[in-house]
C-alpha cells in the first residue's frame, strides 16, 4: 500500500528544532525545489532561452546581400508552406524515421532474443553488440561512405560481386538507392541501442508465466506473441518514442554521406535546415525549418504517448 | 621573362636536380648557385645539408628548411612587442598551404609571442562559421580564409590590406613587394569593387591532366580542345572498359560546391556564362545548356561513383588508375606523384582544354570572367571585427611573405601566389617526379597568366554555388528529376536565382 | 512520558477521505495493535504517527507534544517496516548504528548500544555481514535492532512479520513481545493477523474503513465484540453468525429452528438479529439439529462444519468424533457465551 | 527453456554470425587504418589481407610523429607532406575532459531531479518530466545560431577564455543528455523501495542525508550505467562541438580536419576513428550489467 501512495511530507517541515529554521522552507532539502532547480536552470538557460531566441530569429527576414534583418513575422513561415523542398524533406524525414524504426525495432528484438542467454560467451557477444554505439555518428558516416563507394567500397563491391548491382554502381550517388545507403549506417549504429533496451526488458520479465505457458503446451513462437510481446509493450513503446525522436532529428549521416543528395533524394528537415544554414547562411529561414521540425516532433510524440499510454 | 632569366633558372634547376640526385657535391652546387647569383641564407642551406639521403630523395626538403630567415625574425621581434601573449585565430579549409602554415606558425609564435590558432574544417563549414562570425560581428576570428566564391560576400567585413599597409607604416613588413602577386590572380581573386578584400593565399586552378601512358597506348595526342577531350574520353572508356578504366573522372557530388565548379567550367567552355550583363541568370541559355549536355556525356564516361564524389573522390579515381583524362585541380598533382602511388610519374599536365569561343567578361554579369581555367583560389582577409587587428595583421603579412609562401609550396608542391616563389630555386629543384613535386608549376603559372576564369563576384554567390545550383544539377545527373532534360533543370535554377537576386535588390 | 494521543485525526487524498476522525489514546509503555483488513487505514494511521504522511485534520501528540508538523527524524520514534527497509549497502553493524551516527553520538556509545542490541537479538555473529547475506528472520531482527538502539519514545511496527514463514512468525512474535516486556517502550503495531494481535497486544484497536470499530484488551474484544464486524473478524475459525428473529423462546432461524437465549438481553421480541456463538462454545449433544458437511481434524481438536437452519456453522470439539458427511448431529450453545447483534446496525445487543 | 542440443548449437551459430555481421564495419575500419592508401583505393579488387601493414596512421594521429618522416622511413605516403596538424592527442585529451565534465554535470543535476521526481509528490511533477523529455525534441541545428551568439555574449566561447569554452560545451552536452539521464535515474531510483527513505528519515536523517548516505549508494550501479551512456553521447557529439568551439577540437571535429581540399586522409580518419572507440568501450564493459538492467527506463514497473 505504502509503495503506491506517494509519500508526502508535511508542508511546513521546518520544525522548531530545525537548526536552519531561518531558511525559507522551500529552500530546505525537504522541499522539491532545491532538487529540481539545477536541472530546471540548465533547461531554461541552455534550452528554452536559445529556443526563444531561435523563435525570434524566425520572425525576421534576412537580406542575402546586405545581411540586414528586417522584422517580418510571416515571411519565413509562409515561405515554408510554399517551399517544395520542405514538403519533400518532410516526406523523407517520415520515410527515414519509419523505415529505420521498423528495422531497428524488429532487428533489435530478434537480436535481443538471440543474445538473451546466460550461457557462457553470450555476455561477450552482448558486450560486442554495444560497440557500434560508441563510434561518433559523424565517423560512422565516413566509414559507410567509404564502404559504399561504388568503385572501392567493400559493401558495394560485395553486392556487385553477388550480381545484385551493376559494375561500379554508386549506391549513394543514385537517387533511387541513396536513402537505403544512409539508412544502412543509421540502422547499423542504432540497432544495438534497441538491443540493449530489449534485453533490459526481456531480462526483467517474470519467469512464471513462461513456465506456465510451457506446461500448457505453448510453443516458443506462441509464447513470444502471447506473452513476451504484450508484457514488453511498455518497453517497446518507450524505445520507439526515444528512438523516434532521435531519428526525426538525425543529421550527421545525411550530412556526411550524401549531403541531402543526390538532388534532394535524402534531404530531411534537419539536413535541409543545415543546407540553408551552411550554404545560404539564411539563419532565420534555417531556424524556421528547424523549429518546424521541433513542432512536428512535439505533436507526433505527444500523440504517440497518448495513443500508447506511455508513462515516463 | 627574358631569355637570360629563363636560362638562369634552367641552370639553377639543373644544378639542384643534380645535387638532389647526389650527382654533384654540396660544394659544387653552392658554387653553381653563386654563379647564378642566388644567395642562400645559412638557414636555407639546411635543406641541402640533410644527413638523411632519403630525405632528399623524397621531398628535397628537410625540417631544417623551415628555419626562419634572420631578417624576418628581427622584424617580427621588433613590431610584436605590444602584442605578446595575444592569440589570433582563423578558420580554414585543409588546403595544402594552410596545413603547412599550421606547422610553420610555431616559428612565428617563437619570434613574436603571438599565438596562432588555425581551425581546420571542411570548406562549407568554414563558410558557415565565418558567416556566423560576421553576421553577429562576434570577432571570434581575426582573419578570414575566404574562398574566391565568397569574396564578395565578405568584402564588407575585411580591412583592405593595401590601404592598411600604407596606413600603418610602423607595422608594415619590409619587402612585402605587392607587385610580386600575379596580376590576374589579384584581379580574379582578391579584388572586389576596386579594393583588395584580402591577400591571395592559395590558388588551385583547373588544368588538364592526362595519363601519358594510356594516351600513348591509344595513340591519342593530349587534347587541346573540348571536342578533342570528349572524343578521347569516349574512346578510352570504350577501349579500357575491361581494365576497369574510364575516360574521365568527375567531382559531381550533388549539392556540393565541387559539382558547381565542374559545371561553371563546362558552361564557359561552351561559350556561356552564369549571368548576363543585365544580371540575369544565363545558365539556361543555349550555350550553357549545351555545355551541361557535354557534362552529361562525360558523366557517362566516368566511374558511376562520380555522382557521389567531391574532389576527394576524383583524386582517388586518378590515383587508383580509374581514369585517364581529367580537367581539374592542379593541386592533385603532387599527390599523384607520391611514393607508393600506383601512378607515380604517369600523369602529365597541360594548359586546360579550350572551347571554341568564350563569352567576353563584358557580356557576363557580376564581374564574372569566362575562361578555360576555373580557379578555386582563396584569400586571407583581415577581420574588421577583430580585437587584435594589428597582431593579426603582422601574422597575415608574415604568412603571405615571399619566404613563407615559398616554403609552403615546398612543403606541399602546390601552386604559390607569388611570381618569385614560382621562380625560387628551391621550388625549381623539386620539378622532378616524386612526392611534393613541383613539375606542374610552370604549366600552372602559364594557366594563371593566360587562362584564368573567375566566378561571379556577388554576395549571394556563396549560397547559389553551395545550394541551389549543385542541388538542381544533382537532381538532373542522378535522375531524380527533370528526366535528363538539362534545359528544364536550368530553367528551374534560373527561376530560383532570378527571384533571389531580385529579392536581395541587386 | 511517551504516550501517543490521536485527536480527531483525518486523512484525505485529494477528495478521498481514508481516515475519518480517529481518536485514540495510547498510554506510556503500552503495546497497542492496530488491527483490520487491508485498506482499513491502519497503515495510514501508523504512518501519520511516524510523520511519513501528513495529517489532514486533527492532532497527533507524542509525549504531550503536538507533532503534526514535526519531521519524522525529530519525533523520537523508531519504525520497523514490512519489508525491513534495510540499507542494502551497509553492514548489519552500520544499519543498526546509522541513527546514532546521524545523531553524532560518541563511538563508544554507538559500540555499546549496538553490542547490546545485537546481544538481545542474537545478531552478534552477523554484525559484519551485509543484509543480503542474512535470512529473512535475521533481517527482521536487524530491522528491530535498528529500532531499539535509539531508545525511542515510541516503536512503530508496520506488519513486520508478514514476509516470514509461519514458524518464524510465531518465534518472532514471541521475541517482539519479550522485547517489549524488557524495554517497556510504547509500541504501536499494525497487522491484519488477528492471532498476532491477540497474542501480543495490551490493547487491540480494530479499524474498518477509516473508523475505529472497537478497542480493548485482547480478551475484551474476543469475549465482548462490540459489533458484527469485530465478532466476525476476531477468532479463528470465526464466530458462527446465524440470522433470525427474536421470539419468546429464543431466536428462530429461517427453517424454524429455535436457538436458546440467555435470560438477560436487550433484544425486543420480533427484532431481526444475528445470533453469534463461537465454534468452541457449541456443545455436541441434544439440541438443534444440524447436518454434517465436512470434518477437519486439526490434531488437538476437531472442526465440524455443518448446516443449521440453512446456514453453515462450525463446531469445535476436543472429543474424537468423526460423524460421516450427511449424518445429523445435535448442538447446544453455551448460553453464557451467546452474542446477539442487531441485524440492521450490527451493534451488540448483549 | 534452452531447447535441445542441435537447437542450441544452431542458436550459438546464429548469435555469433549476427554479432560478427555487426562487428564487420569496425573490423574493416580497423583494417583500413593499417592499410597503405593504395590498398584502400584499389580499383581492381577489394583488398582484405594482401598488403604490408603500416602504422603510419597511428604514428601520426596518436603519437605525434611527422608524416613526412614516417613516409620516408616506410617508403610510403601521398598528398601533402610535412604537416603535423594531424596530431590528435590534444583532441583526445580535450574530448575526454569535456565528456567527463559533461557527464559529471549531467549526472549531478539529473540525479537530484530524478530523486525529487521519484520520491516527492509535488504539483506539476508530470509537466516537469515532460519538459525534461522535451529537451530531447530539439534539433541541435535549431539552437545553433542562438547559442553561438549567446555564448559569445556570456563569455562561454573558448576564443575568449579557454576554460569557459570547456564549460560551455559541457553545459550544452549536459542539457542534451539531461532527458536520458533523468529517465534512467528515475527508473533506478524507483527500484529502491520508498521504505528505505522512510526508515532513514525515522532514523533521524534529513532528506539530504537520506539521499546521500542511503539512496545514492544503493543506486551506484545505475549512476554508473547512466554516466557511461552520457559519456558516450558526449564523446560522439559533432555539430554543437563544431560550432561552439574554435581552439578546442573534440575528436569527431578533429576527424573533419582530415577532409582536405586535395582529398580525404582516409588512413588518419580510420586510425583516429578506431582509436576513439576504445575509451567508451572500456566504460561500457565496466557497467554492462547495469546498462542492460537500466534501460528498462522504469517502464515495467507500476
Amino acid at each position: 500500500m505504502s509503495s503506491n501512495t506517494a509519500s508526502l511530507l508535511p508542508r511546513e517541515t521546518a520544525s522548531p528544532e530545525s537548526k536552519r529554521g531561518w531558511l525559507p522552507s522551500w529552500l530546505s532539502s525537504e522541499h522539491p525545489f532545491p532538487w529540481l532547480f539545477p536541472a530546471a536552470a540548465l533547461m531554461v538557460v541552455f534550452g528554452i532561452y536559445p529556443l526563444l531566441y531561435a523563435l525570434t530569429l524566425s520572425l525576421y527576414k534576412k537580406n542575402a546581400a546586405t545581411r540586414k534583418m528586417v522584422f517580418a513575422p510571416d515571411h519565413n513561415w509562409t515561405k515554408i508552406l510554399s517551399d517544395e523542398r520542405v514538403w519533400n524533406a518532410l516526406f523523407n524525414t517520415f520515410l527515414y524515421t519509419g523505415i529505420a524504426l521498423v528495422f531497428q525495432l524488429v532487428l533489435g528484438m530478434l537480436i535481443a532474443l538471440l543474445l538473451d542467454s546466460d550461457r557462457k560467451g553470450y555476455g561477450i557477444l552482448r558486450a560486442m553488440m554495444t560497440l557500434p554505439l560508441v563510434i561518433p555518428p559523424a565517423v560512422t558516416a565516413m566509414m559507410f561512405l567509404l564502404m559504399l563507394n561504388g568503385s572501392f567500397g567493400v559493401l558495394s563491391r560485395g553486392l556487385i560481386a553477388m550480381g545484385l548491382l551493376p559494375t561500379g554502381f554508386s549506391i549513394l550517388g543514385n537517387a533511387s538507392t541513396a536513402m537505403a545507403g544512409v539508412l544502412l549506417a543509421e540502422i547499423w549504429q542504432w540497432t544495438p541501442f534497441m538491443v540493449l533496451i530489449m534485453l533490459a526488458g526481456l531480462r526483467s520479465l517474470p519467469k512464471e508465466p513462461f513456465e506456465a505457458a510451457a506446461i500448457d503446451g505453448a510453443s516458443g513462437v506462441q509464447a513470444f506473441f502471447r506473452l513476451t510481446l504484450p508484457m514488453m509493450s511498455k518497453v517497446i513503446a518507450i524505445a520507439v518514442l526515444i528512438r523516434g525522436i532521435d531519428l526525426f532529428r538525425a543529421f550527421d549521416y545525411v550530412k556526411v554521406m550524401t549531403d541531402s543528395g543526390p538532388g534532394t533524394a535524402t534531404e530531411t528537415l534537419t539536413s535541409y535546415a543545415g543546407r540553408i544554414y551552411f550554404g545560404n547562411a539564411d539563419f532565420p529561414y534555417a531556424s524556421t525549418i528547424a523549429l518546424l521540425t521541433l513542432i512536428i516532433v512535439i505533436v507526433v510524440s505527444s500523440a504517440f504517448m497518448k495513443a500508447f499510454k506511455v508513462k515516463l | 621573362m627574358s631569355f637570360k632569366d629563363h636560362d638562369k633558372l634552367t641552370f639553377i634547376a639543373d644544378a639542384a636536380r643534380d645535387f638532389s640526385a647526389r650527382r654533384i657535391s654540396k660544394r659544387d652546387f653552392l658554387k653553381k648557385m653563386s654563379l647564378a647569383g642566388v644567395g642562400f641564407s645559412a638557414f636555407n642551406l639546411g635543406l641541402l645539408g640533410s644527413t638523411r639521403p632519403s630525405r632528399n630523395r623524397s621531398f628535397g626538403i628537410g625540417d631544417a628548411a623551415y628555419a626562419q630567415d634572420a631578417d624576418v625574425t628581427k622584424w617580427l621581434k621588433d613590431v610584436s612587442g605590444p602584442f605578446k601573449g595575444t592569440k589570433i585565430r582563423y578558420t580554414s579549409e585543409a588546403t595544402p598551404p594552410t596545413v603547412v602554415l599550421d606547422k610553420l606558425k610555431g616559428e612565428f609564435t617563437e619570434a613574436t609571442g603571438i599565438e596562432v590558432e588555425i581551425e581546420i574544417v571542411p570548406l562549407e563549414q568554414v563558410l558557415a562559421k565565418a558567416t556566423q562570425d560576421v553576421q553577429g560581428q562576434l570577432g571570434s576570428y581575426d582573419l578570414y580564409y575566404l574562398d574566391q566564391s565568397w569574396v564578395a560576400t565578405f568584402a564588407q567585413d575585411t580591412v583592405d590590406p593595401i590601404a592598411y599597409y600604407k596606413e600603418k607604416p610602423d607595422l608594415a613588413m619590409p619587402g612585402m613587394d605587392w607587385d610580386d602577386f600575379s596580376k590576374p590572380l589579384v584581379d580574379g581573386l582578391a579584388v572586389y569593387d576596386g579594393h583588395w578584400v584580402g591577400i591571395p593565399f592559395d590558388i588551385p586552378i583547373m588544368v588538364t591532366m592526362y595519363r601519358k601512358d594510356i594516351l600513348e597506348k591509344h595513340k591519342i595526342a593530349p587534347p587541346n580542345t573540348v571536342d578533342e577531350f570528349v572524343a578521347a574520353v569516349k574512346m578510352i572508356t570504350e577501349a579500357e572498359k575491361a581494365n576497369g578504366m574510364y575516360g574521365t573522372g568527375l567531382q559531381a557530388k550533388s549539392g556540393h560546391y565541387s559539382l558547381e565548379c565542374d559545371w561553371t567550367q563546362v558552361v564557359w567552355n561552351n561559350g556561356g556564362s552564369i549571368f548576363t550583363k543585365d544580371k540575369k541568370f544565363s545558365g539556361n541559355d543555349e550555350a550553357a545548356v549545351g555545355g551541361l549536355k557535354i557534362y552529361q556525356e562525360l558523366l557517362k564516361n566516368a566511374p558511376p561513383e562520380s555522382t557521389n564524389s567531391t574532389w576527394d573522390g576524383q583524386f582517388q579515381m586518378m590515383a587508383s588508375g580509374q581514369c585517364a583524362l581529367v580537367n581539374s585541380w592542379d593541386e592533385f598533382f603532387p599527390g599523384l606523384d607520391a611514393d607508393g602511388s600506383k601512378v607515380q610519374g604517369l600523369w602529365e599536365c597541360k594548359r586546360p582544354i579550350r572551347g571554341a569561343s568564350y563569352r567576353s567578361p563584358g557580356d557576363a554579369g557580376f564581374g564574372e570572367i569566362p575562361n578555360p581555367a576555373h580557379q578555386g583560389g582563396s584569400i586571407l582577409g583581415l577581420s574588421k571585427y577583430s580585437k587584435n587587428v594589428d597582431a593579426a595583421w603582422i601574422f597575415m603579412q608574415w604568412a603571405c611573405s615571399k619566404d613563407i609562401m615559398t616554403r609552403c609550396t615546398l612543403g606541399g608542391g602546390f601552386a604559390p601566389m607569388r611570381i618569385s616563389s614560382f621562380n625560387d630555386p628551391r621550388v625549381k629543384a623539386k620539378e622532378v617526379v616524386g612526392p611534393g613535386t613541383t613539375r606542374h608549376l610552370p604549366i600552372v603559372l602559364e594557366t594563371i597568366n593566360n587562362d584564368m576564369a573567375s566566378e561571379p563576384d556577388m554576395p549571394l554567390w556563396a549560397g547559389f554555388s553551395n545550394n541551389e545550383i549543385p542541388v538542381a544539377l544533382g537532381k538532373l545527373l542522378t535522375g531524380q528529376d527533370y528526366g535528363g532534360d538539362a534545359k528544364k533543370c536550368m530553367d528551374d535554377v534560373a527561376a530560383q536565382i532570378d527571384k533571389a537576386v531580385a529579392e536581395a535588390g541587386l | 512520558m511517551s504516550s501517543v494521543n490521536i485527536k480527531n485525526v483525518r486523512k484525505n487524498y485529494g477528495n478521498l477521505e481514508v481516515v475519518h476522525g480517529i481518536n485514540l489514546e495510547i498510554e506510556d509503555g503500552a503495546f497497542v495493535v492496530l488491527l483490520g483488513p487491508s485498506g482499513c487505514g491502519k497503515s495510514t494511521l501508523l504512518r501519520m504517527i511516524a510523520g511519513l504522511e501528513s495529517v489532514t485534520a486533527g492532532d497527533i501528540e507524542i509525549a504531550g507534544r503536538r507533532v503534526n508538523d514535526v519531521h519524522p527524524k525529530d519525533r523520537n520514534i523508531a519504525m520497523v517496516f514490512q519489508n525491513y527497509a534495510l540499507y542494502a549497502h551497509m553492514k548489519v553493524r552500520d544499519n543498526m548504528s546509522f541513527s546514532l551516527q546521524l545523531a553524532k553520538r560518541p563511538q563508544s556509545e554507538i559500540d555499546e548500544k549496538v553490542g547490546w542490541a545485537a546481544k538481545i537479538l542474537n545478531l552478534e555473529p552477523y554484525l559484519d555481514r551485509y543484509p543480503r547475506e542474512l535470512s529473512g528472520g535475521q533481517r527482521q531482527r536487524v530491522a528491530m535492532g535498528r529500532a531499539i538502539v535509539r531508545n525511542p519514545a515510541v516503536f512503530l511496527f508496520d506488519e513486520p512479520l508478514s514476509n516470514l514463514d509461519a514458524k518464524l512468525r510465531v518465534q518472532m512474535r514471541t521475541e517482539i513481545k519479550e522485547l517489549h516486556e524488557r524495554l517497556k517502550t510504547t509500541t504501536v503495531y499494525v497487522t491484519h493477523d488477528q492471532i498476532e494481535a491477540m497474542t501480543m497486544a495490551d490493547k487491540i484497536v480494530i479499524l474498518r474503513d477509516g473508523h475505529i470499530e472497537q478497542e480493548g484488551t485482547p480478551l475484551d474484544v474476543y469475549d465482548r465484540p462490540a459489533n458484527l464486524f469485530v465478532a466476525e473478524f476476531i477468532g479463528s475459525p470465526s464466530m458462527n453468525l446465524l440470522k433470525g428473529d427474536v421470539t419468546a423462546h429464543g431466536v428462530q432461524l429461517g427453517d424454524g429452528t429455535v436457538l436458546p437465549l440467555p435470560a438477560a438481553h436487550r433484544a425486543r421480541q420480533g427484532q431481526k438479529v444475528v445470533y453469534g456463538i463461537r465454534p468452541e462454545h457449541l456443545m455436541l449433544g441434544a439440541g438443534a439439529k444440524a447436518r454434517v458437511n465436512v470434518v477437519e481434524p486439526t490434531g488437538p481438536e476437531m472442526h465440524i462444519y455443518a448446516e443449521l437452519g440453512g446456514q453453515e456453522i462450525c463446531v469445535v470439539t476436543q472429543q474424537r468424533v468423526a460423524p460421516a458427511r450427511g449424518s445429523a448431529i445435535e448442538v447446544t450453545p453455551q448460553l453464557d457465551r451467546v452474542h446477539l447483534f442487531d441485524a440492521e446496525s450490527g451493534k451488540s445487543l448483549a | 527453456m534452452e531447447g535441445s542440443r542441435p537447437l542450441r548449437i544452431l542458436r550459438d551459430l546464429a548469435a555469433i554470425t549476427v554479432t560478427g555481421l555487426f562487428m564487420f564495419p569496425i573490423f574493416w575500419w580497423a583494417l583500413t587504418s593499417i592499410k597503405p592508401i593504395s590498398a584502400v583505393f584499389d580499383k581492381d579488387r577489394v583488398n582484405f589481407f594482401d598488403f604490408v601493414p603500416t602504422f603510419i596512421n597511428y604514428g601520426v594521429t596518436l603519437f605525434g610523429q611527422s608524416r613526412s618522416q614516417l613516409a620516408i622511413d616506410e617508403g610510403l605516403g601521398m598528398g601533402v607532406a610535412g604537416a603535423d596538424a594531424y596530431d590528435s592527442r590534444q583532441s583526445i585529451l580535450e574530448s575526454i575532459i569535456i565528456s567527463l565534465g559533461a557527464t559529471t554535470i549531467t549526472m549531478a543535476v539529473s540525479v537530484f531531479a530524478a530523486y525529487a521526481i521519484s520520491r516527492m509528490a509535488f504539483r506539476g511533477r508530470g509537466h516537469y518530466l515532460n519538459w525534461v523529455l522535451g529537451q530531447r525534441f530539439m534539433p541541435p541545428i535549431a539552437i545553433l545560431v542562438p547559442l553561438v551568439t549567446i555564448y559569445k555574449t556570456a563569455g562561454l566561447r573558448d576564443t575568449d577564455n579557454l576554460y569557459m569554452g570547456y564549460l560551455g560545451l559541457m553545459m550544452i552536452y549536459a542539457l542534451m543528455n539531461l532527458p536520458i539521464a533523468v529517465l534512467l535515474m528515475k527508473s533506478f531510483l524507483d527500484d529502491v523501495p520508498k521504505d528505505v527513505d522512510e526508515a532513514a528519515m525515522i532514523d533521524g536523517a534529513t532528506r539530504w542525508q537520506t539521499f546521500r548516505k542511503v539512496v545514492l549508494p544503493m543506486v551506484k550501479g545505475g549512476v554508473a550505467a547512466s554516466a557511461v551512456l552520457v559519456f558516450i553521447f558526449s564523446w560522439t557529439e559533432f555539430l554543437l562541438s563544431l560550432f561552439l568551439t574554435t581552439d578546442i577540437r573534440t575528436v569527431p571535429v578533429k576527424i573533419q580536419t582530415f577532409v582536405t581540399s586535395t582529398g580525404n586522409e582516409w588512413g588518419f580518419i580510420a586510425a583516429l576513428g578506431t582509436a576513439a572507440i576504445i575509451p567508451s568501450f572500456i566504460f561500457i564493459l565496466l557497467v554492462q550489467k547495469h546498462l542492460v538492467r537500466g534501460l528498462t527506463l522504469g517502464s515495467l514497473k507500476e
